[in-house]
């Protein structure tokens, strides 16, 4: 089982079981909820820009399989501290890594994240892993446009 | 439930060589496909009669003097004839050719919605039907002005079918002129008590519509017995080619509804102002019948019938106690839908605790084991039953008791994988 | 018309070894199949795509996690591909698999119609349509309380594009808000003026259906190069199988348009109230797509370019050319249809003198010629011409001159007979 | 040629060549053509009952080939005379012997009009002959019931 063992890498297993920044976050209207409507997966984003003009916090909460968890929760670690401008950078490079645009290679210098590359190899499961990095996408348009 | 028009044959129980008759499948020896209720896969008889179809027999129908359009004409007329017998309608005339079970639900609900809908009415379908015997009649009540209403779902998957009650306590059955529900839950495998509803529907002189797109491939059904107005299926979850469906209706409703698609075909005289419709069943075929998967639609439930259709259920109905009994064993895991076997049928749906259904099915994948997973096209009944997706493995004739078996060693191996 | 898209090869002009590469063909020697307007037939490659498809690759697609099903799912995608590069469509999206161009050109009058049409507005045909463009359209007009008003024909079947101008001044071409015209007429061969056409559409801000049934099997198109807003095409017509159909619109439209088929694979999320919609293409393509058909229509097309396109193309003008000079030649025979052979493609409407053209084709039968007799579904043209019916006999690639040598012959032979 | 020459009977050339009671029809409005959708054939008839109860005249009118218009010149021959019971009667055989559910045998008393049995083995042109006959069934029901 070497090849699913490149999927569910161990830091994807411990950021599904262990996700960060996971919150309760009912108090969103369920109208922003995203969904994949492939396969039912949804997911709530709280994304907070600073005084400072930086991210200050990204909380997830919502159902979703270990790549779709595990791609959240790395996902809210990277992009706290970033500016709107930064994130949206480092989203538009992560789904164009995954879509098979560009390379892998370029996830390298991402630390931890690297691991979601993987997830190209399962064409089925890109979904899955670029939901959360969707959702963010739209936030940020609405948080500054 | 096998229907009296065939003779039922006496030959010996079905064995696992039947899966041998299923080229993919005989090509891929280490293959569980368990995602019956997704879509079949095909016998050898079905494969060559489309294909001898296009080798020796294609033309376009109907409007054609020579040879060839008269054996092209007779195939697919002889298929209509096949499909008309197995489903013992009244007439060939009743026996519409769609590309799909989908087709034939929106064909209803436009064509049927336009002839009965009016404002305020009521559109009554189930909280568990799957999205193509929702939604049409969702957008029909619409455009109607009317109203869709569900029948809530039990815990177990079933219908609540005393909501049948309080809407004749509260005086909405009146306004109901349209019911349509499947006859099995493609996400549980729940078997409806469709008589009881239909005798419902007669009591209110509500018109039925009845998919059985889950039904029609576990046992044959006698559309006059049903007490359901209009039928449909897709062959290709019934051993059958893609792209061939059928719409099944009284000719009685047929006759007075408009055509929906218009175009080649199913035109009387054509004039700027105004056209007129040929008769039935072309009215509502336009255009140039796909008549290569209509040839394997025939062959198809020619293979059910020369197999045996009591031997084909007796099979599927071992296989599906067996992965009953062995599932609800497996700790850790919910399976959903009901615990009576005899109100379900061929599909399993279940969930392991702490483990999302995605990533089960993709453990199964990597034993080559075909399943699937998430919401089966039925999210509102999903959302009645408060989940968000599970995994689903589905049951045809050519499974085995060896790949139940490891599909349930798998689900354990999944378990201690994550 | 080759487009600059695929490598224009410079190999040997096309002989009639061509034929045998269509199995039917190969198998009966003797059958001038000259009814290719109605369908054609399909090279050994297309037949074993499809066979290859089921006996290999067959699975639902989209939904699933297991390798089967992604094969599936790649297996239909890499199919859209080929369409797009194929037609030069902008993206991926814009390709909308139909079970034939009727249903594509209803899911337009249904759903452009919905979008577009009020009370009061015009649609714009021409009377030369086949009932799929012509029917569709004049519904949605009446849906809308809208009127449907036919550009006419000319006595040698050309469209009247005077009338255009006609429009302009009277002031209806303001009320126009669609304009549905064939590229090349199924029932007299005529190639419209489509450039023109189009950009007279931009000037008034017309939307444009163009329906390409009959000319996509005679050269390729780049969609963006004709003006059109929309175009559709049958696979069966073009040595693909029978269920595989294309609509092509552009983004800005499909995404606005409502869908039209509801159900599975097309929706978001599904709720009791309300519905919301997948992305495109998958809006506009409700339950189980027709992978199969998908496939032998993307291997038609990749037949069509391994062959040489420019290769095929110049094969059918010579018979063309051939056919023509022959035809006019036999006494008693009456060529509908231009003069000008630059006007026409592919399609011979004729009538002999004091005999039916259902006679004519009963006799050529005979002589294992198959050609078609009736009013090719082109009522609204018959009409104004003031013929009943032609016969016609339409030319594939795999036509020889033999086989148009033996059509006038047999011709001649009818005269003498009747 | 011979199987074509069961189809093309003398009798039937000659009907088609020299129709009986074929007539300018023109009077009758549009509105009652009887039509045949699949090829583009059109009739139009004419049915007197006399005063005796007995059909005194069939005429038609209409484009058609040498199959339906002899069919319908036959047809206007056997009817004259009968009254409209009988005539149904004849009709229904005739139909029923065209659709391949009676014996071709039925008709041999009929005279010239067996040759139009020679039909039943060409099914694409069973419409051809038998559209004169349904204008015919349709024209007795409208002028009885
Ligand atoms: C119960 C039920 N109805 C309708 C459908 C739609 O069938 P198709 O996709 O063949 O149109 C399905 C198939 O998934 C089904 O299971
Ligand atoms: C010009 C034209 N449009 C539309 C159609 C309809 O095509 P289909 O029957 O494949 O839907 C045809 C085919 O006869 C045609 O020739």
């Amino acid at each position: 089982m070497n090849e699913l063992d490149n999927l569910y890498m161990e830091i994807i297993l411990d950021h599904y079981k262990f996700p960060r920044n996971k919150a309760d976050l009912s108090h969103i209207a369920d109208e922003y909820l995203h969904e994949n409507p492939s396969c039912g997966d949804s997911l709530k984003l709280e994304l907070v820009v600073g005084g400072d003009g930086k991210i200050g916090s990204v909380c997830f909460d919502g159902h979703g399989c270990a790549i779709s968890t595990a791609s959240a929760s790395l996902m809210s670690e990277r992009l706290i501290g970033k500016t709107p401008e930064e994130a949206r950078r480092l989203i538009d490079v992560f789904l164009k890594v995954l879509r098979g645009e560009e390379n892998s290679d370029s996830l390298e210098e991402w630390g931890d994240l690297m691991v979601l590359g993987g997830v190209t190899q399962f064409p089925l499961r890109v979904k899955c892993a670029t939901l959360a990095w969707h959702a963010a996408r739209k936030s940020l348009a609405s948080c500054t446009e | 439930m096998i229907s009296g028009v065939f003779s039922v044959d006496s030959k010996a129980e079905l064995g696992e060589e039947i899966r041998e008759e299923f080229p993919l499948l005989a090509n891929n020896s280490e293959l569980a496909y368990l995602d019956n209720a997704a879509t079949s896969q095909k016998p050898e008889s079905v494969l060559s009669a489309m294909n001898r179809y296009y080798r020796e027999e294609n033309a376009n129908v109907h409007r054609s003097l020579y040879k060839l359009a008269e054996i092209s004409t007779l195939a697919l007329e002889n298929s209509r004839a096949v499909v008309r017998q197995y489903l013992n309608a009244a007439s060939s005339q009743e026996i519409i050719f769609t590309k799909s079970s989908t087709e034939g639900l929106n064909l209803c609900a436009w064509s049927l919605g336009e002839l009965l809908l009016s404002p305020g009415d009521i559109v009554l379908v189930s909280a568990l039907e799957h999205h193509s015997n929702f939604v049409p009649w969702q957008q029909a009540a619409n455009r109607a002005d009317a109203k869709l209403v569900a029948i809530p779902v039990n815990e177990d998957a079933t219908l609540n079918i005393d909501f049948l009650e309080t809407l004749e306590k509260d005086g909405r059955a009146e306004k109901i002129r349209i019911l349509a529900v499947a006859h099995i839950s493609n996400a549980f495998g729940t078997i409806h008590p469709i008589r009881a509803i239909s005798a419902w529907c007669r009591k209110h002189d509500i018109t039925m519509v009845l998919d059985a797109a889950q039904s029609l491939p576990h046992f044959p059904i006698d559309v006059q017995a049903t007490g359901a107005d209009f039928l449909v299926f897709s062959g290709h979850k019934t051993y059958g080619p893609m792209g061939a469906g059928v719409l099944w209706g009284h000719e009685k409703w047929l006759e007075k509804m408009p055509p929906w698609q218009t175009g080649g075909e199913m035109i009387s005289t054509v004039r700027l102002e105004k056209s007129t419709w040929n008769e039935l069943p072309y009215k509502f075929e336009a255009g140039t019948p796909n008549v290569a998967a209509v040839v394997g639609l025939a062959a198809a439930l020619n293979w059910m019938i020369a197999t045996g259709l009591s031997r084909l259920e007796t099979r599927e109905l071992k296989l599906g106690e067996h992965a009953y009994e062995k599932l609800v064993s497996v700790k850790g895991l919910k399976l959903y839908g009901p615990v009576d076997l005899n109100q379900r049928r061929g599909v399993f749906s279940f969930n392991l605790e702490g483990i999302h259904s995605h990533d089960v099915a993709q453990y199964l994948d990597k034993a080559q084991i075909a399943i699937r997973s998430g919401h089966h096209c039925a999210q509102p009944a999903m959302r009645h039953l408060g989940i968000q997706s599970t995994a689903r493995a589905s049951l045809a004739v050519y499974n085995t008791i060896h790949e139940v078996d490891r599909l349930v060693d798998a689900i354990v191996g999944a378990r201690e994988y994550f």
